[in-house]
Parts: structure tokens; C-alpha cells; sequence
């Protein structure tokens, strides 16, 4: 050990390296260190680790971290630290640590490095199991390593075995089913601020799955319940013991044990032999015995039976000055001065764990513990949890003296959140019962340390409450109380630590085309959709939006653009049965597609309701290519799937996702075809040989590419597939080629205007999960004879009911006005009914202004749309999606189909 | 012939001293569907010249023409990928034409690009990234396996001791790059 | 919290206490033994259901009344949500229901005498897309016209009203725009369970914990009493009001509800100094955030995969939700996860409640209020009670019928509400 | 996380696979149902405490959709089965020898 110094509320301290934070302030003499959170009461260390309930410390230094208790805190060089008081701060300035998460599998996973985790960790490693032993602790042994005592060589052997795997600071956090073990490995703290952070994680998040779980996480001490049990002073007596003689805290002369248990003796002992005086063990149990009371006794430490703490009395700055005894047969009282009083109240195993996955702890009278004998063949606990305590503790079932009123305004149960015996019974009164009822109207157990010494505590003031009123020592017995629940995780974890590395860009994949450092080359702007970048729009300099979806879209009408639509879902479908496949999948036909052609198709769910289109290939007789909408690919994917697999195995269908082997470049505009003729010799593509919706095979510098003449923009238009590999390589060439035409690239706001103008639909826009095809007015794409998937559910009332929305077009009367998206329509002049509502009848899906028709216009769903042609309507648009605050539009009902409706440029 | 462009360009990182991760670019790859024990299986293979794995999981190296050698992975019980092998598809194609034959057979070479880990710390490199068994016992050479790795779509090969290959969606390769360069961070 | 000088000393912190709660009231509910017969029986002693019982004695004159609890009173999903309370919906039937929730929200206090800290600190609903932006403003139009406060703002706005959070743009989903309820805002879950409980109890409505309902006493489908584990209780009507139950009581009754049963979990931090003043929500990047009067923040994450009556869920759910967390609110990194937990939420096919008749007469039901059910507490315990009171359902329930699944008439607000907390 | 047993994969965790719901509903003959029939079809699955047959496809890996017995009260795993091949007896009946998780 080396001797370094920290700071602690700006002052500096000297300290051992790698001892705990609450022993170095101890030993500096420090034992009033904060207020209390509520009651502003003077408190010191009560504990030895995660169940210290009072001195809660913000990290200065390092990492910042707040609300970390001083027990559990490993003193370094440049450690700074200041108190709370129960409410922790959030630093701003930004986490520099990292955080990451590991997954590892094994064959056995003991928790807890203490004797009883050794030893099974040991019979594991001799049937032959790989081990992994983790433990919070800096070191191995448990509680030996708080008396001081070094690993029998056994243990040793054990922890030095080739097929075991010890991690320290690392603490299990969480059980989950199936032996599935979160925890959580503090690998940088200790460190302290001086030393370089090591290359890796601040704190690893580790995810275990493991054949065998072994639970051996040991035991806290119980404080007990007295008038004043919170001052600065009164410490658990194994923690107190441990400070003294592992830690050399030399600040006590005098101290008083009381006990329910031979702890007590044991701890007096240590505190004996350390130069402590111990004035008197106070035990509530009539009699005791065993080698630790002997040992006592022969130390010539005083010893009285029957007898425990009522009360206490402060110095001058609030620390323990007197503690008063009272005699629990004459119920008399006496005083004793002294500066420590070590409580021992018994054991309490450490159930959280097991608990996350629902096992019950059971109540044992001999240990006056709930512990949980578990085994099977995957999941047991050992050491104090299985009621192995070791020594001869016997303990009784005690909780404290009975205390009146006012004694049980200051008798705390839970120190950190300042709940008294007063409120439990409290709580009582008004009629709560049940313990979780009483948690809540207390908030007993719900701060930092989650009731780990608070839960018992209130278990056993209930049975004494029901005791007292019962009249003596029958009535309830803690397991008719039963535990509070304990929930993950079992200590604090920081949300960095469990964020891990799905940060910043690695939070969600980015998922990119081929052509993506072409488009960011190009200055593209780019819109997420779904986890794909798709170029929005492509600015030129000075360009705002408006102005470069303008170009775009007339280049597109009138000279020649090319769209990166790679993104689209491609499925290859192939089989003898593809095509009768395809006619149940579709609302329409494709059984009847003649090879080489293309035709757009619609996809229902069971419910009638659209969910899916694209433009389906046949590549030949029993050969398709599916595209999909870009969203929709995988769980397009997926409907097929299910459907072959679990209803229809007898079609004989493969269906193989090529979204990414595939890419698509649609080449648009009245040039389009004159350009293409540069790019693509081989075949004819004049109107005859090649009409509109029809493929061809072509080679383009000897790469295989398919042409076809599909249009999403109403344009003569033509898609360039080519394999990922090659797509650079062809928009380059087309490009270059495209220079003289004044060939304009464009985004997904300019392909939404180019379709918009055509009243072509973009699902999930125009539509929003209530659309049948017929509310689309897309009856032509339904087939009236062959079944399909959703046909059953057109025949539900509400699905052909009138007064649904349909799809129609809207006209802004002001031309230059772009409705807003998702506006709502009403009739002119409608009005607030009394409660404030207003009457809508639909809202608008898409809306732009179009350079083609040189005007604002929209499409909208409106109620009975397509019988209300030329009706002109109100759109109402608060603020602030105006300038000057609200307005009611107005726009006339139209067909959907703006631009070319007759189709002649498109099939030009 | 152009030559194709992959998704990372031949990107390496790191060193075997450690880890060392690099594209396997233009590995090409068809998909293979068939009923599996079917004579078609057995003509598929006849046809190919190489032995198809039995079950998902596994996978079998076969030598072809030119003496190099072509890997078929098992990813369920009716479908396979064959890596590596130029003419796998048209030595298929006139099994095709065989009406009363059922497969399918489509070349996914661009849907996917091959990262390639090896070095001793690969394991513990994975680990961060991949959720799945990798111990010798349960993940050994020559097993093949389908998961999620950074959330990407990815195939995994055992291929060697302490070398990997991670096959990716082409469209999801530059994420899992960045994701494996910072899991890597350790150790390069 | 905004500045990056950190004044990390106790000049400034470790002074401050967390503000304390008040106390509650000496009494809350008589304990009482179930009579043999009442005039109407609730099955389940959650919000909804205590509710119920209070305007049933309220709103109807039925006193007679009993509410059963299988375990503890308020037990479920009311001791396990995350308390958000708003009313900005996509549908109208929606929008109407919730909007007379938020009403009742805001004179309950006074009408329970009781306090709950409900309090209106505002509800932002961010948009991360350009879709995204268009479905919720959507939303925010749909408010416009219903009547209820909403508000659309920039992402410079959403910084105004909330300082700690990121809107820079090198955040994978950056924050786009956002729709803000100002009403919007959230209540002490067990303290609202509890208001109900003791106003109903005063009016002498009899609460019984412990006592399951094993079947129902049905006679030519109509329904007589309860079979509990307590014996059989007649009842003139009977209402099942057991998130988490539902389809479990409906079978017990003879007929079957479009419901599954899936974990929510929800999570809170240690007491922390105020930072965030209003309820964050991103359906798109699953948060769901407030800080509650005593400093924890609390926090929603995602319903897990699959049906389950475990309450728990996956641990990998809870560190997708803290990754999105902690990218909105990089002042997060160090605040601390102090509890996880989970609930069960049963949820329909539209992700909308049931509310109204069943096959059998004189048996309601109440359910699939999915991950919404808490904002909703008094509006539906008003048309709920309104419901037994009458025999048939009030016209802001009458849309959310079990047969609108029979006429296909859904009220499908999975587009607009996400995980909708 | 759950830890499925892929009939085809192996065990593997929840996250690789897709839920289902209830097992075995066979698509009907729509045109044959009235419409509550087909109601019930469309939007009614069990939802049962404790064990159920229920649906999940293992997306992430080999694709395949398969049936599971799952205890959704203590997440217990039992016996796994094939489409269109029998199910296995509910571990209910069988006591706990199915359940193998």
C-alpha cells in the first residue's frame, strides 16, 4: 500500500492507495460528513459497501459521476470528491470515458468471490467446467478480506486455475431468464484521475450466458431500530470492526456493541484487540453461547443479556455522545457514554438476484433471514443466501425495543430517504397493509440503496407493530410480511455505461447505395428514410430548396435527370408456381404477364388494407423480379416468407432478397431516350421496339445491365439495373454522356413532386395504414375474379361503407400557395361546435408547388372525394405554419391525375 | 471487362499481431434453393462437382476447375450459398430447363462483400459486436452461422484459427467497417 | 445545466434537498369483508377500475358497489407507468376521449380533495424525419381542429423550452421539429390510485384487496355475480377493469377479446437536481422521459416481442431505450439507472382501448389501453362508469366497442402513436 | 433475452427472431365465414397464462418459421415443432420432462 492524497469537500487528505474512500475519511477522523436529505440531520458511514446509506459523494474528478456511496470508492492519487445529501447533479460538461458491452458464453458463472463462491467454483473446475467468477469486490475473498485474512491455499489453487476466469469490480447487476446474467465491470475508476484512462472502457457491460449459474453473493449486516439510530457514530459493528482493524481508524476509545447475534461478540473482539474499549456487549437475547461469547468473556469484555439500545444522545456537533440502554425485562433505561456504537442486528442475505426471476426467498427463524435454498440443475445459491453463516451466530428474531411516539419520530428505518418508525405506522393506520403499500407511503427502500437495509428493517417493525397490538410475541412472523421486490439493477449503473457504443452514427446503421460518395461528391442534401441516406435534393450553390426542386422537376419535364432508386426492395421470385404466387400475393393479375414486361402491383394485408406496391418483372415463365417500396423490403420479404412456409408449401417458390446486388438508375425526361441511345447500342429502344412498361437485356461496355421502361414520373422514362459492382462505373458514363443534354441529377422532393403530378401514391404518405385500394381509387389494380390476399375483408361494413376518404386532387385557389401536408380539410364556413371541435372532412397527404402546371396543387384523402369533384374547400392552417399567424385556405377538389393524363409523354 | 467496384474498396485495418480486419472484395456468390435429400440436390451437386453441406451451420470447401476452391455455406436446411465459384451458375442453368426440377439459382456476388478477422484478439474483437457463441466447442472451423452484428444483416464463417469472415449487406458494409474498427479499438 | 463550466464543488451542489413530498392523509380506505351481494362488482382495483367505482357513487348514485383486487390495490400498471399525461391524438374518437381525461386531470385534485402533483409542465413529441415531421403535424392539425392546445415547433424552439437537449445535426436521427402540449404533463401514479380509492370509500364503495375473481355466475348470458376466492358475490353488473387480465377474465366469462398481453418496462434514476421541466417523448427513437417532483427521472421504454404475464422484459430493451436517451440528452451520460421494471399492457389490433358491452349482459369491459392507460384514468372510468350505469356505452366510448372489429372500424393509431406513453 | 431454440440454428437469442403469436391457425376459406367469423379470424389470437403454442421465424438467421411451447408466466421454454408436423403435448400435461431450456 502506498500512501496518497485526495480530496474530499476541497479539502486534501492523505489516504492508502485502493482502500475505500469511507475508511481514509474515517481514519482522518471525519465521522459527521453530510446532511441528511430531508431532515437535514448530521450522518457518517454507517456500512462497509453498496448498503451505505448515508454518505453518498459526487466524484470531482475523473468521470464526475454522482451519487456514488464513499464505501465502494477506491482511493488514488488526484481523487477528488464532495458529499451530497441524498440528490445528485448532472455535470454538463461532456463524458469523455468510454463505455462498451461484451458477450460472452460459459459453462459456469459463480457470483460472488467469498469462500462459499470458491469452493463451488472449485467442484465446477473439477467436473471439468470452464468457470467464470466475477465479484465486486478490488479483490477476492469476501469477507475474509474484511477481517483481514488471507485465501487458504485451496482457494488459491481454485482462482489460479487455467479454466477460470476471475474479473473483480465487477458487479452482477441483473438475473434474467434462461441463465442470462447482466453485470457490469468498473475497469478504470480505481485508477483515479492521475493515471492515463487505459485504452478500452471506463466500465464494460458484460452479458453472460451460462449453463450453470451459481449465486453466492453473501450477506449485509442489519442495523436495528432505537430513538436516534442515525447519528454520526453508530455503525454497523462488522463495518465498524473492519474500519478499526483492517483500515486502522484509531478515532474510537470507547465503544458500545449491541447485538441480537455472536457477530456482535466477534466484532467486539476485533475492536477489543485493536485497543478499542468495549464497555459492554448489550445483547436483547437472554443467553448466549458459543466459542465467539467465550472468547468475549475471557477478553474481559463486560457482557449483559436482555438488555438493548433505546435511544441516544449527541455531542456538541450533532455525533454520538451517550447511548441509553434499556433493559427489555424491567424496561428500565441507564446511559453509557462512548464515541462508537456498533450495531449487529443479524444477517441479511443478499436476495435480490434470485428475485429478478420471480424465485420467493423463504423466512428462516433460526437465521432471522430470508434466504433461498435453490437447486437445480442450472440455477443455486451457496453461502450465506443457502443459510450457510459459517460461525455459531444464532441470532434472534429482533428488530429493536418498542418505542412510543415520540421516540419513533427520530427512529429511522430508511436513513437516505429519512423515513421513521412514525410514518410506518403511519401508513399502518391508514389502512395500508400491504408491504408495497407501505413502501410507497413511506418511500421506504426506494432511494439509492434500494432497501438494502431498510427492507428488512420494516419487515420487522410490522410483525412488532402486529405483535404490540396482538397483545405479546404471537401474531405475525416476517414471512407472512413476505420481501419488498427487488428489481435490476442490484447497484446504480450509470445510462453511458448501458448506451455502450450505439452512439452518434453507430447508433443506428446507416445503410448506403452504391452511388452514395458520387451524391455526397455532388453536394447532395440527404433525408433518412427508414435507415437508408437517399439524396433529397441536389443544391447548387446559393440554391434554397424550393429553388433546386423547381430545376430538378423541370429538367425532368423537359430535358432529361437520373435518380439514384436503388434503394428500392428487389426480390427475386423464381419457381414453377411464381406466377400463381404473385396472383395471390397481388390485388391484380400477373399470371397474365407476358415475359419480358412489367406491371405495377398492389399488396393488402388480411385486413383489406394497402400496405405494400411496386413494379414486378417477369424475367421469364417462372421468373420474377418483385421491387417494393424502400421501407417496405424486408418486411415484404418476410409476408412472403410466411406465407410459403406456413400456408401454401406446396407452391414450389424461391423468393431471394437482391435490394443490394441490384442497383437502379432511372433516367427521366423527354431526352431521356435520345441520351440512353449513347449509353446502351445494343438495343432497339425506339417507342415500337420497346413500349412503355416493357425489359430488355443489354451490355454497356460489356457489363449486363436491364433496361425498362418504368415510369414513377409520368415521363418517358427508363431504369437502368445494374449489378452494385457496376453501378458507379454506368452513372459515371451517363454523366459524362449527359453533359450536352444538361443531364440533372435529382432527389427524393423532386421524384415526390414528378409522382405527386401524376397522382402516383407513395405508401405511408398517401396513405396511413386505413387505405383500401378501392379508398386510393385504384379499383382497376383489384382483380373482381381472382381471390387474394385482403379481397375477404372489402366485404366488412365499414370497409365499403360510405363516407370513407378517398384519394383525390386539391388546387389551391391561390396558385402560389402550398398547402401543408397533413393539413385538414373542412367545408367553407365550418364553424366550432360548442366544445371547440371542429367538422373535418379528410386531410391533405401530399402537396407542392409544380413548376409543370406552374401552381400549387395537392393530393388530399377527402371523405366521398371522388363524388365531390369541383367543390371548393376550406383548409384551415394555424399558426405557425403561416407566416402572419392563422388562415383558412382554399382549394378546389380535383382528380388526382394533374400532368399528361392521357399518358402520351410517358408512353412517347 | 470493367472491373467492379466493391463496397469498402479493399479497406484494411490493424495487424495479425492482434487483429486484423480487410475486405475480401468480388468474392462471387450464388444462392442455391433446393428441397434438400432431392434428387435435384444431388444433381445440383453433380452439376457444381462439389459435395452440398447437410445441415445449416456447415459448410464445405470443394476444389473446381483451375484447382481453386469454392466454399458452400448451409444457411437453412433448403438453402445454400456456393462462394468462389466463377461458373457455379451456368453449370446450373440447363438443370433449369428441366421442367419437372425445382430450384432456385440467382447470383447475389454484389449483395453482400466478405470482411475478413484474423489475429488473436479477434475473438474478444467480435465479442462487442456479435451476441452469438463463439467458443472453439460451439462455433468450430468450417461452422457458418446467420446473425445481427451491429444491428447489420451478417454471415459468419469459422474459416481458421482465429480467422473470420464476416459476409455484409453491401448497403450496411461501411456501418459494420466503423463498428468493427471501433470494437477493435483495444487492441489496434 | 446548459453552460459546460461544471461548478462541481459544494459551493453548489450537496447543499440542495430534494423536495420532500406532503403528508399523506391519516386515513385512505376502510378495510372491509366482501357482502353477498352488491348492485355493481369491478374486477380489478387499478386506476381505471377505482375510478370507475368513484363516478359510478358519483356521477350514477351507485354506492352498492364493489371493487375486487386480486393482489394489492393499485398494483398493476398503475404503480408501474411512467405517469405521462396528454390528449394530443391523431383521431378524433382518440383526441375525444383523452381530451375529456385531461379535463377531469385538471379539477381532480379539487374534485378527489386529494393531492397527486398532477402538474402541466407541457408534452414535446419530437420528429426526427421528414416523414416523421409530416405524420406529426399531421397530428398537430388534427389537434388544431379538435380543440386541444398543440403547438408545432422548431428544433431552435424545442432547444428554448429544453435546454439539455441535442439538436445538432451529427446525431444519426437529429431532432427535426416537434409537436408541444402545453396541458400536457404528469401526476404521482400511486397517489392518483389512492385519491380514487379513499373518495370512492368515503362514498361507500367497498375496496377489497386480496380477492381474486375465479369465474363469473352467468345465466341465460346474463350475468348474476362473481365467483371469488372469497366465495360468491351477487351482483346486479358487473365490470372488468383488469389491465394485464383481460383476456383471462373474458374467457372465464365465455368469450374471447382481440388482446395480447406484452412487458412494458419502465425505469427511474436516482434523485437528481432539476433539469428537464417538461415531458420529453420520441416515438421514433423510443424515449419517453419526464423528471418527477422529487428529482428521479423516469423513464419508458419499448413493449418486449412476444405475450407475457412475467412483468419483466429483456434487459436488451432497456439499453436501446438508454442509447436513445442519452443521444438526445448527453447530460444523461452519469445519471444513473436506480430500478427497472415491468407491467403488463394489453393491447389491441389498433393499439385503441376497448371500452363498453360484452356477449353477456350485463358484463362490461375495459382494456387494451396498451402503453396509454394511465393519462386516460379518469376520462375512462368516467364512460366507463357511465356505461354500467346505463347499460349502454356513453358516445365517447361507443367508437371504441369490442364489434368495431366485427365492422372493421378500427381506430388505428399505431401511425401516430408509436409506443404511445 | 430470451434463448430460442431454432430447430434449424441452435439455440439463439430473442433478438435474431420475429414473434408470431398463436400457433396453428390455419388460414380459412374467407368467402366461407360470415363476417364475425372472419373477424375473429383477422383479429382474435389466445392469450394465455402459462403455457402456449405459439409462432416465431427466426428472421436474423435461417428465415424459417417454426412452433414453440413458452410458459409466459415464467418465460420456461418447451418443446419445439415444425409447421404442418404435430404438436407436441403442452407441457401442462407432460409435467416439466418438455420443458428444456
Amino acid at each position: 500500500m502506498s500512501e496518497v492524497s485526495f480530496h474530499f469537500n476541497d479539502k486534501l487528505y492523505k489516504g492508502q492507495l485502493g482502500e475505500p474512500m469511507a475508511a481514509a475519511l474515517l481514519r482522518n477522523g471525519l465521522l459527521s460528513i453530510t446532511n441528511s436529505t430531508y431532515h437535514g440531520r448530521p450522518r457518517g458511514i454507517v456500512g462497509l459497501g453498496v448498503e451505505e446509506p448515508n454518505v453518498l459523494v459526487q466524484l470531482v474528478s475523473g468521470t464526475k459521476e454522482s451519487m456514488l456511496p464513499a464505501t465502494v470508492i477506491e482511493v488514488a492519487e488526484g481523487l477528488a470528491a464532495c458529499s451530497l445529501t441524498g440528490v445528485g447533479s448532472l455535470p454538463s460538461s461532456p463524458d469523455e470515458a468510454r463505455y462498451d458491452r461484451t458477450h460472452h458464453y460459459i459453462d459456469t458463472l459463480v457470483i460472488g468471490a467469498g469462500l462459499a463462491g470458491l469452493m463451488v467454483a472449485g467442484e465446477h473446475l473439477r467436473a471439468g467446467r470452464e468457470v467464470l467468477l466475477i465479484d465486486d469486490q478490488p479483490g477476492p475473498g469476501g469477507h475474509l478480506r474484511h477481517l483481514g485474512i488471507e485465501l487458504p491455499s485451496d482457494l488459491r489453487d481454485v482462482l489460479a486455475h487455467e479454466n477460470l476466469t476471475y474479473l473483480c469490480r465487477c458487479t452482477t447487476v441483473g438475473l434474467y431468464d434462461q441463465n442470462y446474467v447482466v453485470a457490469i465491470e468498473r475497469r478504470s475508476d480505481h485508477l483515479g484521475d492521475s493515471a492515463p484512462l487505459p485504452r478500452g472502457a471506463r466500465i464494460r457491460v458484460w452479458h453472460i450466458r451460462a449453463d450453470w449459474v451459481v449465486l453466492a453473493p453473501g450477506a449485509f449486516q442489519r442495523p436495528l431500530i432505537f430513538a436516534n439510530n442515525d447519528r454520526p457514530g453508530i455503525m454497523l459493528s462488522h463495518a465498524a470492526a473492519t474500519y478499526v482493524a483492517v483500515h486502522g481508524v484509531r478515532i474510537f476509545s470507547h465503544a458500545v456493541v449491541v447485538t441480537v447475534d455472536n457477530q456482535g461478540y466477534r466484532d467486539a473482539l476485533r475492536l477489543h484487540r485493536e485497543g478499542v474499549q468495549v464497555k459492554t456487549i448489550y445483547d436483547a437475547r437472554p443467553s448466549a453461547g458459543g466459542p465467539s461469547v467465550d472468547a468475549a468473556r475471557a477478553a474481559g469484555i463486560p457482557i449483559r443479556f436482555r438488555t438493548t439500545v433505546l435511544d441516544t444522545a449527541p455531542n456538541s456537533d450533532g455525533a454520538l455522545q451517550t447511548v441509553i440502554i434499556q433493559d427489555l425485562d424491567t424496561n428500565e433505561t441507564f446511559h453509557t457514554d462512548a464515541e462508537l456504537l456498533a450495531v449487529s442486528g443479524g444477517w441479511t442475505p443478499i436476495v435480490d438476484l434470485v428475485t429478478h426471476v420471480g424465485i420467493k426467498p423463504q423466512w428462516s427463524a433460526n437465521h432471522a433471514a430470508f434466504l433461498v435454498n435453490h437447486s437445480t440443475d442450472r440455477l443455486c445459491t451457496a453461502g450465506m443466501l443457502a443459510g450457510d453463516f459459517g460461525g455459531d451466530d444464532d441470532p434472534s428474531v429482533f428488530f429493536g425495543p418498542v418505542l412510543d411516539s415520540e421516540q419513533a419520530r427520530h427512529a429511522y428505518i430508511d436513513l437516505q430517504r429519512d423515513t421513521t418508525l412514525h410514518e410506518l405506522r403511519r401508513a399502518v393506520v391508514a389502512g395500508l397493509n400491504s408491504i408495497e403499500h407501505i413502501k410507497r407511503y413511506t418511500t421506504i427502500g426506494t432511494a439509492h440503496d434500494q432497501g438494502k437495509t431498510s427492507g428488512m428493517l420494516t419487515i420487522g417493525a410490522l410483525c412488532q407493530l402486529n405483535a404490540v397490538a396482538e397483545g405479546g410475541n404471537s401474531g405475525l412472523s416476517p414471512a407472512d410480511v413476505g420481501t419488498l421486490s427487488f428489481r435490476p439493477p442490484y447497484v446504480p449503473v450509470p445510462f453511458a455505461a448501458l448506451a455502450g457504443r450505439e452512439r452518434g452514427m453507430l447508433s443506428d446503421p446507416i445503410r448506403i447505395t452504391a452511388l452514395h460518395l458520387w451524391h455526397v461528391e455532388a453536394g447532395a442534401v440527404f433525408e433518412d428514410v427508414g435507415q437508408w441516406k437517399r439524396p433529397w435534393y441536389f443544391p447548387k450553390p446559393g440554391e434554397r430548396i424550393d429553388d433546386t426542386v423547381r430545376r430538378e422537376c423541370v429538367a425532368a419535364r423537359e430535358g432529361v435527370a437520373v435518380m439514384d432508386a436503388s434503394t428500392l426492395g428487389k426480390i427475386d421470385i423464381q419457381g414453377p408456381d411464381a406466377a400463381v404466387f404473385l396472383d395471390r400475393i397481388y390485388t391484380n393479375n400477373f399470371s397474365t404477364l407476358p415475359e419480358g414486361q412489367c406491371r405495377y402491383g398492389l399488396m393488402c394485408k388480411t385486413d383489406g388494407i394497402v400496405f405494400d406496391d411496386g413494379v414486378t418483372t417477369r424475367l421469364d415463365r417462372n421468373h420474377f423480379l418483385m421491387t417494393t417500396t424502400t421501407g417496405g423490403a424486408a418486411r415484404v420479404l418476410a409476408w412472403l416468407e410466411e406465407w410459403l412456409q406456413t400456408e401454401w408449401p406446396d407452391l414450389k417458390v424461391y423468393c431471394t432478397s437482391v435490394t443490394e446486388h441490384i442497383s437502379t438508375i432511372a433516367l427521366v425526361g423527354p431526352k431521356s431516350r435520345q441520351l440512353l441511345k449513347e449509353l446502351v447500342t445494343d438495343i432497339d429502344l425506339s417507342k415500337d421496339a420497346f413500349p412503355f412498361m416493357h425489359s430488355r437485356m443489354a451490355t454497356i461496355d460489356g457489363i449486363p445491365v436491364r433496361i425498362a421502361r418504368i415510369s414513377f414520373s409520368g415521363e418517358l422514362a427508363f431504369e437502368i439495373n445494374v449489378s452494385w459492382g457496376h453501378a458507379r462505373y454506368i452513372w459515371e458514363k451517363l454523366w459524362a454522356l449527359g453533359h450536352p443534354y444538361d443531364l440533372t441529377a435529382y432527389g427524393t422532393e423532386t421524384m415526390h413532386v414528378l409522382r405527386a403530378e401524376k397522382g402516383y401514391i407513395i405508401i405511408g404518405q398517401d396513405t396511413d395504414g386505413t387505405q383500401t385500394p378501392h379508398d386510393l381509387n385504384m379499383s382497376w389494380v383489384v382483380s373482381k375474379k381472382k381471390e387474394f390476399i385482403g379481397k375477404r375483408s372489402f366485404q366488412l361494413p365499414w370497409l365499403k361503407a360510405t363516407g370513407r376518404l378517398q384519394l383525390v386532387g386539391l388546387l389551391p385557389e391561390n396558385n402560389e400557395e402550398v398547402v401543408p401536408e397533413g393539413a385538414y380539410i373542412t367545408v367553407l364556413n365550418a364553424h366550432p361546435d360548442e366544445q371547440g371541435k371542429t367538422q373535418h372532412t379528410g386531410f391533405v397527404t401530399s402537396s407542392y408547388y409544380s413548376p409543370a402546371l406552374g401552381r400549387a396543387f395537392a393530393l388530399a384523402l377527402v371523405a366521398e372525394g371522388l363524388k365531390r369533384m369541383g367543390e371548393v374547400v376550406a383548409v384551415p392552417v394555424p399558426a405557425p405554419m403561416t407566416i402572419g399567424g392563422k388562415k383558412v385556405m382554399r382549394a378546389s377538389i380535383c382528380d388526382a391525375v394533374f400532368v399528361d393524363k392521357e399518358n402520351i409523354r410517358r408512353d412517347s | 471487362m470493367i472491373i467492379k467496384e466493391s463496397p469498402l474498396q479493399g479497406m484494411n485495418m490493424g495487424t495479425v499481431a492482434t487483429v486484423a480486419i480487410r475486405e475480401l472484395p468480388g468474392l462471387h456468390t450464388i444462392d442455391l434453393r433446393v428441397a434438400p435429400g432431392s434428387s435435384t440436390q444431388a444433381e445440383l451437386a453433380e452439376a457444381l462437382g462439389m459435395e452440398l453441406p447437410g445441415k445449416p451451420g456447415q459448410t464445405r470447401w470443394g476444389s473446381i476447375s483451375g484447382g481453386s476452391e469454392a466454399h458452400a455455406l448451409c444457411l437453412a436446411p433448403d438453402w445454400w450459398l456456393i462462394v468462389g465459384f466463377q461458373e457455379a451458375a451456368q453449370k446450373l442453368a440447363p438443370l433449369l430447363l428441366k421442367n419437372d426440377n425445382h430450384f432456385g439459382v440467382v447470383d447475389v456476388s454484389d449483395q453482400r462483400t466478405t470482411l475478413e478477422l484474423e489475429g488473436p484478439k479477434v475473438r474478444e474483437v467480435l465479442s462487442h459486436l456479435w451476441d452469438q457463441d463463439l467458443r472453439e466447442k460451439s462455433f468450430p472451423i468450417a461452422c457458418v452461422s446467420q446473425g445481427l452484428m451491429a444491428k447489420a444483416p451478417v454471415i459468419v464463417c469459422h474459416i481458421a484459427p482465429f480467422r473470420y469472415r464476416v459476409m455484409v449487406r453491401s448497403s450496411f458494409a461501411f456501418h459494420l467497417w466503423k463498428a468493427l474498427i471501433d470494437a477493435a479499438e483495444e487492441w489496434v | 445545466m446548459t453552460n459546460t463550466q461544471d461548478n462541481l464543488s459544494p459551493g453548489t451542489i450537496g447543499r440542495r434537498r430534494a423536495a420532500a413530498l406532503p403528508e399523506q392523509p391519516p386515513k385512505l380506505w376502510k378495510t372491509v369483508k366482501p357482502k353477498k351481494a352488491y348492485d355493481a362488482v369491478i374486477v380489478g382495483g387499478g386506476g381505471h377500475g377505482l375510478a370507475t367505482a368513484y363516478y359510478l357513487a358519483k356521477n350514477h348514485g351507485l354506492t352498492n358497489v364493489a371493487v375486487l383486487e386480486k393482489g394489492w390495490l393499485a398494483g398493476g400498471n398503475t404503480a408501474r407507468n411512467t405517469t405521462i399525461i396528454r390528449s394530443n391524438y391523431l383521431w378524433d374518437e382518440s383526441a375525444a376521449i383523452y381530451e375529456h381525461s385531461l379535463k377531469l386531470w385538471e379539477t381532480l385534485e379539487e374534485d378527489l380533495g386529494y393531492e397527486m402533483f398532477f402538474s402541466q409542465r407541457g408534452v414535446l413529441t419530437l420528429a426526427h424525419s421528414v416523414s416523421d415531421v409530416r405524420s406529426k403535424r399531421r397530428n398537430f392539425f388534427a389537434n388544431a381542429l379538435n380543440g386541444i392546445d398543440s403547438e408545432w415547433l422548431t428544433p431552435a424552439e424545442v432547444k428554448k423550452l429544453v435546454p439539455i437537449i441535442n439538436i445538432s445535426e451529427d446525431v444519426r436521427y437529429p431532432v427535426a421539429g416537434a409537436t408541444y402540449q402545453p396541458r400536457g404533463g404528469i401526476a404521482k401514479h400511486d397517489w392518483v390510485a389512492w385519491g380514487f380509492a379513499k373518495a370512492a370509500s368515503d362514498l361507500g364503495v367497498d375496496i377489497i384487496q386480496g380477492t381474486e375473481v375465479t369465474g363469473f355466475d352467468i345465466q341465460n348470458n346474463k350475468v348474476q355475480g362473481v365467483y371469488t376466492s372469497r366465495g360468491t358475490i351477487a351482483a346486479g353488473r358487473v365490470g372488468i377493469v383488469a389491465a394485464g387480465h383481460s383476456s383471462l377474465l373474458a374467457n372465464l366469462a365465455g368469450f374471447s377479446i382481440p388482446i395480447q398481453s406484452r412487458p412494458l418496462q419502465a425505469l427511474v434514476s436516482p434523485l437528481l437536481e432539476q433539469v428537464l421541466n417538461t415531458v420529453v417523448m420520441s416515438s421514433a427513437v423510443h424515449v419517453y422521459v419526464s423528471q418527477a417532483h422529487k428529482g428521479e427521472l423516469v423513464m419508458g421504454a419499448g413493449t418486449d416481442a412476444f405475450n407475457s404475464y412475467a412483468q419483466r422484459g429483456g434487459f436488451h430493451v432497456i439499453e436501446h431505450q438508454l442509447a436513445a436517451a442519452v443521444e438526445l440528452f448527453p447530460i444523461f451520460s452519469r445519471a444513473q439507472v436506480l430500478r427497472t421494471w415491468g407491467g403488463i399492457v394489453d393491447i389491441a389490433p389498433d393499439a385503441s382501448p376497448i371500452i363498453g358491452l360484452t356477449p353477456v349482459e350485463n358484463l362490461f369491459i375495459n382494456t387494451g389501453w396498451g402503453t396509454g392507460g394511465f393519462k386516460a384514468t379518469p376520462g375512462s372510468g368516467w364512460v366507463m362508469a357511465y356505461t354500467m350505469a346505463h347499460g349502454n356505452p356513453h358516445e365517447l366510448n361507443r367508437p371504441f366497442s369490442l364489434d368495431r372489429f366485427e365492422t372493421g372500424h378500427l381506430i388505428d393509431e399505431h401511425g401516430a402513436a408509436g409506443v404511445a406513453h | 433475452m430470451l434463448y430460442i431454440p431454432c430447430p434449424h440454428c441452435g439455440l439463439r437469442n430473442e433478438t435474431e427472431f420475429h414473434y408470431g403469436a398463436e400457433a396453428g391457425v390455419a388460414y380459412p376459406d374467407p368467402h366461407a365465414l360470415t363476417d364475425s367469423e372472419w373477424a375473429k379470424y383477422l383479429y382474435i389470437r389466445a392469450n394465455p397464462k402459462g403455457w402456449f403454442a405459439e409462432r416465431w421465424v427466426h428472421f436474423a438467421g435461417c428465415g424459417r418459421w417454426f412452433n414453440l411451447w413458452r410458459n409466459t408466466l415464467t418465460h420456461e421454454i418447451g418443446p419445439v415443432w415444425l409447421p404442418f408436423t404435430t404438436q407436441p403435448k403442452s407441457p401442462n400435461d407432460i409435467g416439466q420432462e418438455g420443458s428444456g431450456s
